[in-house]
C-alpha cells in the first residue's frame, strides 16, 4: 500500500503538483447575513409542520408549507450563487460553542460558530440539495396523501428538518457544526426510515442506519478532535490559513520519504479517521449495509436522503477537507480501493435482486463507490460532477419507482410487474424512467455518461490505479445491465401486474403493521385483504408526481450543457476548482478534449504544463492510448453492451412478468446468483461477527454485574447476616438458657479473677 | 419474748470477728447457690420465683452480716430495699404468672420462648 | 440571605405540609418548591457572572465555633478563627446545580400528583426536606455542614424508596442506604484527615472549604494524597457511581417512585461528581493527576460496560438507570482531564444529564402510571396510542444519545475533546497536555455508539413497532388510574420546560459555557499548582510562594 | 481458716447431694441426697469453727443456719410448689433468727411480717390459683414440669462452681477487711434529744421543769459525747451535768432507731424510689390482673381434647 502510494505521489510530485503554494484558498471575506435564511427557512417549515401536528391539521397544508419554504430556500441559494465572488464568504449567526483557556501570551480556544462558509462547493451542493428537496417535497405531497391527518405533518417536519441539517452540514464554517448537520441528517434519516414505525422491519432498518452511521461518526469526531488538537482550530477558514497546516502540506507535496517523515503520525491519521466518517455516511464498503435496508422508508425519503443528498455527504466531507487528505500517503489510495470494491460489490448484489427499489439502492451504493474512487484517483472534480448528475437521475429513478410502488399498492417485485410503461396514465413514468436508466447506464452523451467517464479516465491516468480503472469499467457494464434489467422487465414487455400487499392504500400501515414489500406473499390472500388480484386497479400518478418526474428528466438533460461550460469539468469543475476541494490530477492538465483549461487556476496550469512533457510516461494509459481520448468510446461501448445483454436476457421473447430468458442461465452459474441475491451474506457475516458476539458479551456483562460485581457487594452484606444466623439459635427464648449463661458467665468471670488476680 | 431470751444467752452485742463474718457469708453463699441451682433446674415458674426469693434472702444475710461487722446500719437499710424489690417483684411476677397460666394452662417456663431473636 | 432562603424555604414548607391536612399537601408542596425556584432564580440574577469562579453570596452564621475554633474577644463581639460554622456561598458551578435542584423540585411534586395516593403528607414532607438538603450540599462552604447535608440526603431518599417504591423497594432502599453510607464514612475519614493535617501549629481547626483547599495540597505529601484520594473516591465514586461500585443504582432507580428516580438521577448522583470537583481535585491535585489514568479507565469501562448491559435490559427503567452509569462515566472522564474544555464539559454534563435523564424517568413514570409495567416485553409500540408521549420520548432519548443541537452533545463532545486534549500533545496548539489522550477518547467514544444502540433499542421497543399492551389492559383496566391515554396538560407542562432547556443548552450553550470557563480554568490551575507543590514537598520553603487563590 | 482441699471436697460432696436431691422421673434418691447435702453443709460450717476457738459464734447460729439451708434445699427439691413455698417460710423464719443474732431485730421481724406473712401468702394464693385441681377422684398427678428438673447436673455444677469460687474469694478477702467498727449507737443520741430527755426523766435523773441545755447559736442539744456529759438546765437556767456513768440503759438507741435514721436521714432518695417502685408494682399488678386473656390456639386445642376425652369417658 505504502509503496503504491509512494509511486503515486512521486508521480504527482514529478508532474509538478508538489507545489504547496499552488494550493490555497483565498482568504475568506464576510458574507451577507441573509445567507442564514437558507437553513432558517427549512427550520421555519419544521416549526410550522410541528404546529400543524399539534393542531391536528387534516389537510395537505404541511406539504404546501414545506414546499413553499424549501422553494424560498432554493431561491435564496440561487441568490447566494449569483452573489458569489472568488473568495469564500463567512457569515456568522451566533457563537455556538466557545471555550477558551491558555495564557494571555498564547490564548487558546475551542470556538465553533453557528456560522457559514460559502464557497462554490457549498453553492454547488446547496443548489441541488434545496432544488431537489423542493421537487421531492412536491412529489411527496401527493405520494404521502394517504397519511394526511395521520403522519403527514410528522413526515414533512422531519423532511424539512433534514434539509435544515443538510444545509448545516454543507454550509458549516467549522467541523463541529458540520458534525451537527452530519448527525442531524442521521437523525432525520432515522426518523424517516422509521416513518412506518409499526413495521418492525422499518424500525430495525432505521436503527441499523443510525448505529452504522454512528460508527462512522465516531471516526469523524476523532478526526475533528485530532484536527483541533494538531492545528488548534476547527474552523475551515482558520485551518486552511494555518501556517503549520500549510507547512505539512508542503511536506506532503514534496513527496519524498524524508518529507513524509516530517509529518507526524497523528496528522497522517486525520484523513483516515475522517474517511471512516465518510464511509459511514456514504455507505461505503464495510459500512454500506444500512443503505439497502433504508429503503423501508417512504420513497421520497429514499430519493432525497438515500440517493441524492445525504449519502453524498461523505463525498462532500472529503471534497471539503481535500487538502487534509493530502496529508497521508495512503488515505486517498484507501479511498480509491474502498470505493472500487464497493462499486463492484454493490453492482453484483444489485444484479441479483428482484425488489426494484432495492436494486436502485444498490446502484446508489455502487455509484457512491464510483464517486469515492474518483476522489481516490485525485479527481475531485469528477467525483463532484458525478455527485451532481447522480443526484438528478437517481432521484428521478427512485421517484419513478416510487410512482410504480404508489400505483401498484406497494408492489416492487420485478417478477410481478411488466409493461407498466404502456399502461394508460403511466406513459410519463415510463419515459422518465427510461431517461433515468440511460443516465445511470452511462448512455453516450447523457449527463451520467460524462461524469462517469471523467472518473474512469482519471483512474487509468493516475499511476498505479489501473486495476481500479478496469474494475470500474467492468462495473459500468454491470450497472448498465441491471439498470436495464429493471427497465425491460417492468416498463416494457407484456402488460401484467399484481398488486402488492398494501392494496387498501399505499403504505397503509394502520391496516397491517407487518410485512415487507410484496415479493413473497402474492397469491395467498391475507385475512385482512380478501379481494382478488383482478379487483385491483392501479391508479396512475397524479399531476404532482408527473410534474416532478418531468422536471427532473428535463433537468438531467439540462445539465448536459453545463458539462461544456467553462473550463475542464464544465460548470461543476469550475465550481469545485474554486473551492477548498480544488485539486487537479496530473492527467487533467494535458487534456484539452473539450477545450477546457486546468482545474486549479492559472498558477497551477503553468506548473502543470511546464512539467507535462517530460513526465508523461509516468502517467498511466489505457492500453497505450490516452485515456481521456478513448474513454468516451470505451465506456459508451461497455454501457451499450450491458444494455444489449439486458435486452437479450430480459426483454426479448419474454411472455410473462415472472419468467425471462435469464432464468435459463442461472443454473449454469451455480450458487453464485443465490449468494448475490443474499447480498453475499454480508449482513449475516456482520451479525455473526459483531452483533452476536456483542450481544453475548452484553449478556455476560449483565451476568457479571449481577453475580460478581453485585455479588461481592451482597456477600459483604451476607457475611454479618450469616454470622448472626449462626449465633441466633443460642437466643432460644428459654429463660433457663439465659440464666445458665448468666450463672456460667459470672462463674467464669470470678474464676478469671480467682486465677489471675492472685 | 423469744428474742429477749435469745439475747440473754449471749453477751449481746456479740463481738464480731472476721472469722465469724465468714460463717455468715458462707451460709449466704450456700443459700445463694442453692437458689441459683433451683432457678436453673426447676421448670415451674412459681418455684423459679421462689428461688429468686431465696437468692434475695442470701443477699440479705450477707448484707446484715456486714452491717453488723461494720457496726453501722447501711446494710440493714439495703435489706429493706431488697425487701421492697422482692415485694414489687412478687406482685408483678405473680400477676404475670397468673396471666401466662390463663393463656397456656401451664406453669412451665419452657412454654414461653418468644424472646428468641 | 438568598442562599439560606433557598435552603430554608423548602424546609419551612415541609413543616407547613406536616401541619396541614393531607389533601392540601401537594398544593402546599408545589407552592413551596415554586418559592424555592423563585429564590434560586433570584440568586441567578444576583450572581456576578463575570467573576464566576469567585465564591459569592457568602453568608456565615456562627454555629459550633467552639469546635476547633479560636475565639478572640474584641469588645462585645467574639471573632472566631476556624471552627464549624453555618457558612454558605456559591460559585457558578454550585449555583447552576442549585438552580437545577430548584427546577426539579416543582417538577417532582407535579409528577407525583396522581402517582402518590397514600401517606401523602409524609411523602411531600420528605421530598421538600430532601430538596433543602441537596441545596445545602451545593451551597455549603463549611466542610461539616457539607458532610451533614451530604449524608442527610440519604434519609429522605431512603424513606421515599422504602415507602413509595415498587415491589422490591425495601431491599433497594436498604442497599442504597448502606452502600452509599459505607462509602461516605470512608470519605469522611479522608476529609477528617485533611482537616487534621491542615489544622497546623496554631491548633485552630478550620472547616472552611476555601481555607482547606488553599492549604491541603501543601501539607499533604504525595503518598498521603494518594490515600486521601482513595478515601474520597470510596465515598464519592459510590455516589457517582463509577464502574465497580455502581450496583446500588439500578436497583434503587428501578424501585424508587418516579420523583425519587428523577431526583436520584438529576441531583443525587451529581453530589458525587460535585464532591469530586470540589474536594477530591483541590485537596489532592497531585494524586488526582497521578491517578487520573486509572480513574479514566474505570470511567471508560463503566461507559462501555454499563452501555452494553443496558442493551440487554427488558425493564425500561433499569435501562435508563444503567445508562446513568455510562453517562456519569463521561462526566468523570471529562473532569479528570483537568483542562478547561473537559471540566466545563463535565460540569455541563451534570446539568444536562439531570435534565435529559430526569425527563426520561418522568416519561417512564407516566407510562408506568398507565400500564403498571415497565417491561418492554409487555408494553410497546406506544407511538400510535400516545403520540405526544412518544414525541417527548424520542426527543429526550436523542438528547441522551448526544445528538448535536440538543444539550447532551455539547457536554459529551467537550468531555471527549477534553480527554483527547489531555494527551501527550502539550505543545500542539489545541492540546493541553495531561496523561489521558487519544486512546482514552477513542474507546470512550465507542460509548456514543453503544448509547445509540441501547437507547434506540429502547425507543424501538417502547415507541415504535406494533402496539403491545399488557394483557387485560383494554384502554384502561378498572383498577387503573383515570388518566387519559395520552399525556395530560399537567404532564406536558412538566416536560416542556425540560425540553426547552435541553434545546436551549444544545443550541446556545454559550452563557453556560462562559459561566463555567473560570471555575474550569481554575481546576486546571489548581492541578498545575498542586503538582508543583507535590514536587516541592519537604523542601525547605525558600521564599513564601503565593499559591493561586483556590475557592 | 479451712483447708482448700477439705472445702472443695465438701463442696463436691454437697454438689452430689443436691444433685441427687433434685426431683426426677422414676425412683429418685432424694432423701439420701438431702442427707448428704446437709451433712456436707454442716461439715463446712463446723470445719470453719474448728480453727479459732475464741471466735466461735453463738450456738443458735448453727441451729438457724442448718435449718435455713436445709429448708432452702427442700424449696428447690420438693416437687410440689405448695410445699416448696412452705419450706421457704421456714427458711425465712430461720433467717430471721440469724438476723436477731446479728442484732437486727427490726429486720428480723420485718422479714417475718413482710416475707413470711405477705409475700409468701401471695405465692400460696397464686399456687392455689394456678394449679389444676385434680379432677374427679384421681390422685393428684404432678405436671411434668414439676416432677422433673431440668439439667440437674449442669446446673448443680454451675451453682457449686460459683459457690466454690465465691467461698475461695471470700476467705481470701476476709483477712484484708478493715477491723470491726466501733459501736455507732452513742453518736445517734446527739440527734435524738427527745429520747435522751425521756430516758432521763424515766430514770428520774431529770426533774419536772428541767430541760436539755442547748447551744444558743445553733440550738444544738448539749450532749457532749467526748466529755461523756449531758447538760441540763433547770427552769432558772442553772446548768447541771449528768455523767456517762449515770446514763440510764434506755438512753441507748435501739436497733430500729438506727435503721430509721439510716433510712430516712441517709437514704431519703432511695426510699422515695422504693416507694415509686412499689406503687408501680401495684399498678402493674392491677393492670395485668385485669387483662382478659384468651387461650392460645394450642391451649385451646389441648382444652378441647381434654373436654372431648372427658365427654367420651362419660
Amino acid at each position: 500500500m505504502t509503496e503504491l502510494a509512494t509511486t503515486v505521489w512521486q508521480g504527482l510530485a514529478a508532474a509538478g503538483l508538489g507545489a504547496a503554494e499552488g494550493w490555497g484558498v483565498p482568504p475568506a471575506v464576510p458574507g451577507p447575513m441573509w445567507i442564514g435564511l437558507i437553513p432558517a427557512l427549512p427550520l421555519l417549515a419544521v416549526v410550522l409542520c410541528t404546529l400543524c401536528a399539534i393542531f391536528k391539521v387534516k389537510s395537505k397544508l404541511p406539504a404546501w408549507l414545506t414546499v413553499g419554504c424549501l422553494a424560498a430556500s432554493f431561491v435564496v441559494t440561487l441568490l447566494m450563487y449569483l452573489n458569489m465572488s472568488g473568495s469564500p464568504m463567512l457569515s456568522t449567526a451566533f457563537t455556538w460553542i466557545d471555550v477558551s483557556w491558555g495564557s494571555e501570551r498564547s490564548p487558546r480556544n475551542l470556538h465553533a460558530n453557528f456560522g457559514f462558509y460559502i464557497d462554490s462547493l457549498t453553492c454547488l451542493w446547496m443548489l441541488f440539495v434545496t432544488g431537489l428537496a423542493t421537487l421531492i417535497a412536491l412529489y411527496a405531497s401527493e405520494y404521502m396523501s394517504h397519511d394526511v391527518g395521520k403522519g403527514y405533518s410528522r413526515f414533512f417536519a422531519a423532511f424539512s428538518l433534514f434539509v435544515f441539517s443538510m444545509a448545516c452540514l454543507v454550509m458549516a464554517d467549522n467541523l463541529i457544526l458540520l458534525y451537527l448537520g452530519w448527525e442531524g441528517v442521521g437523525l432525520c434519516s432515522y426518523l424517516l426510515i422509521g416513518y412506518f414505525y409499526k413495521k418492525p422491519s422499518a424500525v430495525a432498518a432505521a436503527k441499523k442506519a443510525f448505529i452504522m452511521n454512528r460508527i462512522g461518526d465516531l471516526g469523524l469526531a476523532l478526526g475533528i478532535f485530532l484536527i483541533f488538537v494538531k492545528f488548534g482550530t476547527v474552523e475551515y477558514a482558520k485551518l486552511f490559513a494555518d501556517g503549520a497546516f500549510k507547512e505539512m502540506l508542503g511536506h506532503a507535496m514534496t513527496g519524498t520519504s524524508e518529507s513524509w517523515a516530517k509529518i507526524p503520525w497523528d496528522v497522517k491519521l486525520i484523513p483516515i479517521l475522517l474517511m471512516v466518517g465518510a464511509f459511514g455516511k456514504s455507505a461505503q464498503f464495510p459500512l454500506y449495509v444500512w443503505l439497502p435496508d433504508a429503503m423501508e422508508g417512504p420513497t421520497p425519503v429514499s430519493a432525497l436522503i438515500h440517493a441524492a443528498t445525504m449519502v453524498t455527504a461523505g463525498v462532500f466531507l472529503i471534497a471539503r477537507t481535500y487538502a487534509v487528505f493530502q496529508l497521508s500517503p495512503s488515505a486517498l489510495t484507501i479511498v480509491a480501493i474502498i470505493g472500487t470494491v464497493t462499486a463492484l460489490l454493490a453492482a453484483t448484489i444489485g444484479m441479483a435482486q428482484f425488489d426494484i427499489k432495492r436494486i436502485m439502492a444498490y446502484s446508489t451504493v455502487s455509484q457512491l463507490g464510483y464517486m469515492f474512487a474518483g476522489l481516490g484517483v485525485m479527481t475531485s472534480v469528477g467525483a463532484c460532477f458525478h455527485v451532481f448528475t447522480h443526484a438528478f437521475f437517481k432521484a428521478l429513478l427512485f421517484l419513478a419507482c416510487g410512482a410504480v410502488m404508489h400505483g401498484f399498492a406497494g408492489q416492487l417485485d420485478l417478477r410481478k410487474l411488466s409493461g407498466v410503461g404502456k399502461m394508460p396514465g403511466w406513459r410519463i413514468v415510463g419515459i422518465t424512467m427510461l431517461v433515468g436508466c440511460l443516465n445511470l447506464a452511462g448512455f453516450p452523451l447523457l449527463a451520467g455518461f460524462w461524469s462517469k467517464d471523467m472518473i474512469l479516465a482519471q483512474a487509468f491516468i493516475t499511476p498505479g490505479m489501473g486495476l481500479v480503472g478496469w474494475v470500474l469499467l467492468l462495473t459500468a457494464g454491470l450497472t448498465a445491465y441491471y439498470t436495464f434489467r429493471v427497465y425491460f422487465r417492468v416498463f416494457v414487455g407484456p402488460q401484467e401486474h399484481h398488486p402488492g400487499d398494501e392494496a387498501h392504500g399505499h403504505d397503509d400501515h394502520d391496516a397491517h403493521g407487518h410485512g415487507g414489500h410484496g415479493h413473497d406473499d402474492h397469491g395467498h390472500a391475507k385475512a385482512d385483504h380478501k379481494h382478488e388480484a383482478h379487483d385491483f386497479h392501479p391508479h396512475p400518478p397524479g399531476w404532482a408526481i408527473n410534474l416532478v418526474l418531468v422536471v427532473l428528466a428535463a433537468a438531467s438533460f439540462a445539465i448536459i450543457p453545463l458539462t461544456f461550460m467553462g473550463k475542464h469539468g464544465g460548470w461543476v469543475g469550475d465550481m469545485v476548482s474554486h473551492s477548498s476541494a480544488a485539486w487537479s490530477a496530473p492527467g487533467e492538465h494535458h487534456d484539452d478534449h473539450a477545450g477546457h483549461s486546468h482545474a486549479a487556476g492559472d498558477t497551477h496550469s503553468h506548473a502543470g504544463e511546464s512539467s507535462r512533457s517530460h513526465d508523461e510516461e509516468k502517467l498511466g494509459t489505457f492500453l497505450g492510448m490516452d485515456p481521456h481520448a478513448v474513454m468516451y468510446y470505451v465506456s459508451g461501448v461497455v454501457g451499450l453492451i450491458g444494455i444489449g445483454v439486458a435486452y437479450r436476457l430480459h426483454l426479448q421473447g419474454r411472455t410473462s412478468a415472472a419468467t425471462s430468458r435469464a432464468d435459463a442461465l442461472l443454473p449454469m452459474l451455480g450458487p453464485i446468483p443465490k449468494w448475490a441475491q443474499n447480498k453475499w451474506y454480508v449482513d449475516e457475516f456482520y451479525h455473526f461477527l459483531f452483533v452476536r458476539p456483542l450481544w453475548v458479551l452484553s449478556h455476560i456483562f449483565h451476568l457479571i454485574d449481577r453475580m460478581l460485581v453485585d455479588g461481592l457487594v451482597n456477600l459483604a452484606g451476607i457475611l454479618p447476616r450469616a454470622l448472626g444466623a449462626t449465633i441466633r439459635p443460642s437466643q432460644s427464648g428459654q429463660l433457663h438458657g439465659y440464666a445458665v449463661a448468666m450463672a456460667g458467665g459470672i462463674g467464669v468471670l470470678l474464676l478469671i479473677v480467682l486465677l489471675v488476680a492472685r | 419474748m423469744l428474742a429477749s431470751w435469745m439475747l440473754a444467752q449471749s453477751d449481746y452485742p456479740i463481738p464480731m470477728t472476721n472469722l465469724t463474718l465468714g460463717h455468715y457469708l458462707f451460709v449466704a453463699a450456700a443459700m445463694f447457690a442453692i437458689g441459683l441451682i433451683g432457678f436453673l433446674t426447676r421448670r415451674n415458674l412459681i418455684i423459679m420465683f421462689l428461688c429468686t426469693e431465696l437468692m434475695f434472702q442470701a443477699a440479705g444475710i450477707a448484707l446484715v452480716a456486714f452491717s453488723r461487722y461494720h457496726l453501722n446500719h447501711t446494710g440493714e437499710t439495703f435489706v429493706i430495699f431488697v425487701l421492697t424489690v422482692a415485694a414489687a417483684e412478687a406482685a408483678m411476677a405473680l400477676a404475670l404468672v397468673v396471666l401466662l397460666f390463663r393463656r397456656r394452662e401451664s406453669l412451665s417456663a419452657e412454654e414461653w420462648g418468644q424472646m428468641k431473636g | 440571605m438568598i442562599l439560606f432562603a433557598t435552603i430554608l424555604i423548602p424546609l419551612a414548607f415541609a413543616g407547613y405540609v406536616a401541619a396541614r391536612p393531607a389533601k392540601e399537601a401537594k398544593s402546599i408542596a408545589l407552592v413551596g418548591t415554586l418559592a424555592a425556584l423563585a429564590a434560586a432564580v433570584y440568586a441567578l440574577t444576583q450572581f456576578n457572572w463575570s467573576e464566576s469562579s469567585q465564591i459569592q453570596m457568602r453568608e456565615t452564621v456562627d454555629w459550633l465555633r467552639q469546635l476547633g475554633g479560636l475565639g478572640i474577644q474584641r469588645g462585645e463581639v467574639t471573632e472566631w478563627q476556624g471552627g464549624v460554622a453555618l457558612s454558605v456561598g456559591v460559585d457558578s458551578v454550585a449555583l447552576m446545580l442549585i438552580a437545577l435542584t430548584a427546577l426539579l423540585g416543582p417538577i417532582c411534586v407535579l409528577a407525583s400528583y396522581t402517582a402518590i395516593t397514600e401517606r401523602v403528607k409524609t411523602y411531600y414532607v420528605w421530598l421538600l426536606v430532601l430538596q433543602a438538603a441537596m441545596t445545602c450540599v451545593f451551597a455549603s462552604r463549611d466542610l461539616v455542614l457539607f458532610y451533614i447535608a451530604f449524608e442527610f440526603t440519604l434519609i429522605p431518599m431512603w424513606i421515599l424508596i422504602n415507602l413509595y417504591g415498587s415491589t422490591n423497594r425495601r431491599k433497594a432502599a436498604t442497599k442504597f442506604f448502606l452502600y452509599t453510607f459505607t462509602g461516605s464514612i470512608i470519605a469522611l475519614a479522608g476529609l477528617v484527615y485533611v482537616v487534621w493535617k491542615v489544622r497546623g501549629p496554631t491548633g485552630v481547626w478550620t472547616f472552611d472549604i476555601g481555607d482547606l483547599q488553599k492549604s491541603a495540597m501543601i501539607v499533604l505529601s504525595s503518598r498521603e494524597q494518594g490515600w486521601v484520594l482513595l478515601a474520597l473516591l470510596c465515598g464519592f465514586a459510590v455516589k457517582v457511581p463509577l464502574f465497580p461500585v455502581h450496583t446500588w443504582l439500578p436497583l434503587a432507580h428501578t424501585e424508587a417512585p418516579t420523583a425519587g428516580s428523577v431526583i436520584l438521577a438529576g441531583v443525587l448522583l451529581k453530589l458525587g461528581t460535585y464532591a469530586l470537583f470540589r474536594f477530591a481535585i483541590p485537596f489532592v491535585p497531585a494524586a488526582a493527576y497521578e491517578y487520573a489514568p486509572a480513574i479514566a479507565v474505570v470511567s471508560i469501562v463503566g461507559i462501555v460496560y454499563a452501555g452494553l448491559i443496558c442493551w440487554v435490559q427488558t425493564d425500561v427503567k433499569k435501562l435508563v438507570a444503567y445508562s446513568s452509569v455510562a453517562h456519569l462515566g463521561f462526566c468523570v472522564l471529562g473532569l479528570f482531564a483537568f483542562n478547561t474544555t473537559g471540566v466545563s464539559g463535565s460540569v455541563l454534563y451534570m446539568i444536562n444529564h439531570g435534565l435529559s435523564t430526569g425527563a426520561l424517568f418522568l416519561l417512564i413514570g407516566m407510562m408506568y402510571e398507565r400500564y403498571h409495567t415497565r417491561s418492554m416485553k409487555e408494553v410497546g409500540g406506544l407511538g400510535s396510542k400516545m403520540p405526544v408521549w412518544s414525541t417527548f420520548m424520542v426527543f429526550f432519548t436523542m438528547a441522551s444519545v448526544g445528538l448535536p443541537g440538543l444539550n447532551g452533545f455539547v457536554s459529551e463532545f467537550l468531555c471527549l475533546i477534553g480527554t483527547f486534549q489531555a494527551g501527550s500533545w502539550g505543545r500542539s496548539p489545541g492540546g493541553t497536555g495531561g496523561n489521558l489522550g487519544f486512546w482514552y477518547a477513542a474507546v470512550a467514544g465507542t460509548g456514543m455508539i453503544v448509547a445509540a444502540m441501547y437507547l434506540l433499542y429502547m425507543v424501538g421497543k417502547v415507541v415504535f413497532g406494533p402496539l403491545r399492551e399488557p394483557h387485560g389492559h383494554h384502554g384502561h383496566d378498572e383498577h387503573a388510574s383515570t388518566l387519559p391515554a395520552d399525556l395530560t396538560a399537567r404532564e406536558i407542562g412538566i416536560l416542556v420546560p425540560l425540553a426547552a432547556l435541553c434545546l436551549w443548552l444544545g443550541v446556545y450553550p454559550k452563557p453556560a459555557l462562559d459561566a463555567l470557563k473560570a471555575p474550569s480554568a481554575q481546576v486546571a490551575e489548581t492541578v498545575k499548582a498542586g503538582r508543583q507543590a507535590a514536587a516541592d514537598f519537604g523542601k525547605p520553603p525558600p521564599p513564601p510562594r503565593v499559591l493561586p487563590a483556590i475557592q | 481458716m479451712i483447708g482448700p482441699v477439705i472445702l472443695y471436697t465438701l463442696l463436691a460432696l454437697g454438689a452430689v447431694g443436691v444433685c441427687m436431691a433434685l426431683p426426677r422421673r422414676g425412683v429418685s434418691p432424694q432423701i439420701i441426697g438431702a442427707v448428704i447435702a446437709a451433712a456436707a453443709g454442716g461439715l463446712v460450717i463446723v470445719a470453719l469453727s474448728l480453727k479459732a476457738a475464741p471466735a466461735i459464734p453463738n450456738v443458735y447460729f448453727y441451729i438457724f443456719s442448718v435449718i435455713s439451708l436445709g429448708a432452702a434445699l427442700r424449696v428447690i427439691t420438693h416437687p410440689r410448689p405448695v410445699y416448696a413455698a412452705l419450706y421457704f417460710i421456714l427458711t425465712v423464719l430461720s433467717t430471721a433468727g440469724m438476723f436477731v443474732i446479728l442484732g437486727a431485730e427490726f429486720l428480723a421481724f420485718a422479714l417475718i411480717i413482710v416475707y413470711a406473712g405477705a409475700i409468701l401468702i401471695t405465692y400460696l394464693f397464686v399456687i392455689m390459683l394456678a394449679t389444676q385441681a385434680p379432677t374427679g377422684g384421681d390422685t393428684e398427678i404432678l405436671p411434668e414440669y414439676d416432677a422433673v428438673s431440668r439439667e440437674p447436673i449442669a446446673a448443680t455444677l454451675a451453682g457449686f462452681v460459683l459457690l466454690g469460687v465465691l467461698t475461695t474469694l471470700m476467705f481470701r478477702g476476709l483477712p484484708n477487711l478493715p477491723p470491726p467498727g466501733k459501736p455507732p449507737e452513742e453518736t445517734l443520741i446527739v440527734r435524738m434529744p427527745g429520747k435522751v430527755e425521756t430516758a432521763l426523766r424515766n430514770a428520774g435523773l431529770m426533774k419536772a421543769g428541767e430541760k436539755l441545755d442547748r447551744n444558743e447559736q445553733t440550738g444544738a442539744p448539749a450532749i457532749d459525747l467526748a466529755a461523756g456529759v449531758v447538760r441540763i438546765v433547770d427552769k432558772d437556767g442553772v446548768p447541771r451535768a449528768i455523767e456517762r456513768k449515770d446514763w440510764p440503759a434506755g438512753m441507748k438507741p435501739a436497733n430500729i432507731e438506727g435503721v430509721g435514721f439510716s433510712l430516712l436521714a441517709d437514704h431519703p432518695g432511695a426510699i422515695e424510689i422504693a416507694g415509686v417502685i412499689l406503687l408501680m408494682a401495684m399498678l402493674g399488678a392491677v393492670v395485668l390482673a385485669r387483662k382478659q386473656v384468651e387461650l392460645d390456639e394450642e391451649a385451646k386445642a389441648r382444652h378441647a381434647a381434654k373436654l372431648s376425652a372427658e365427654t367420651e369417658g362419660v
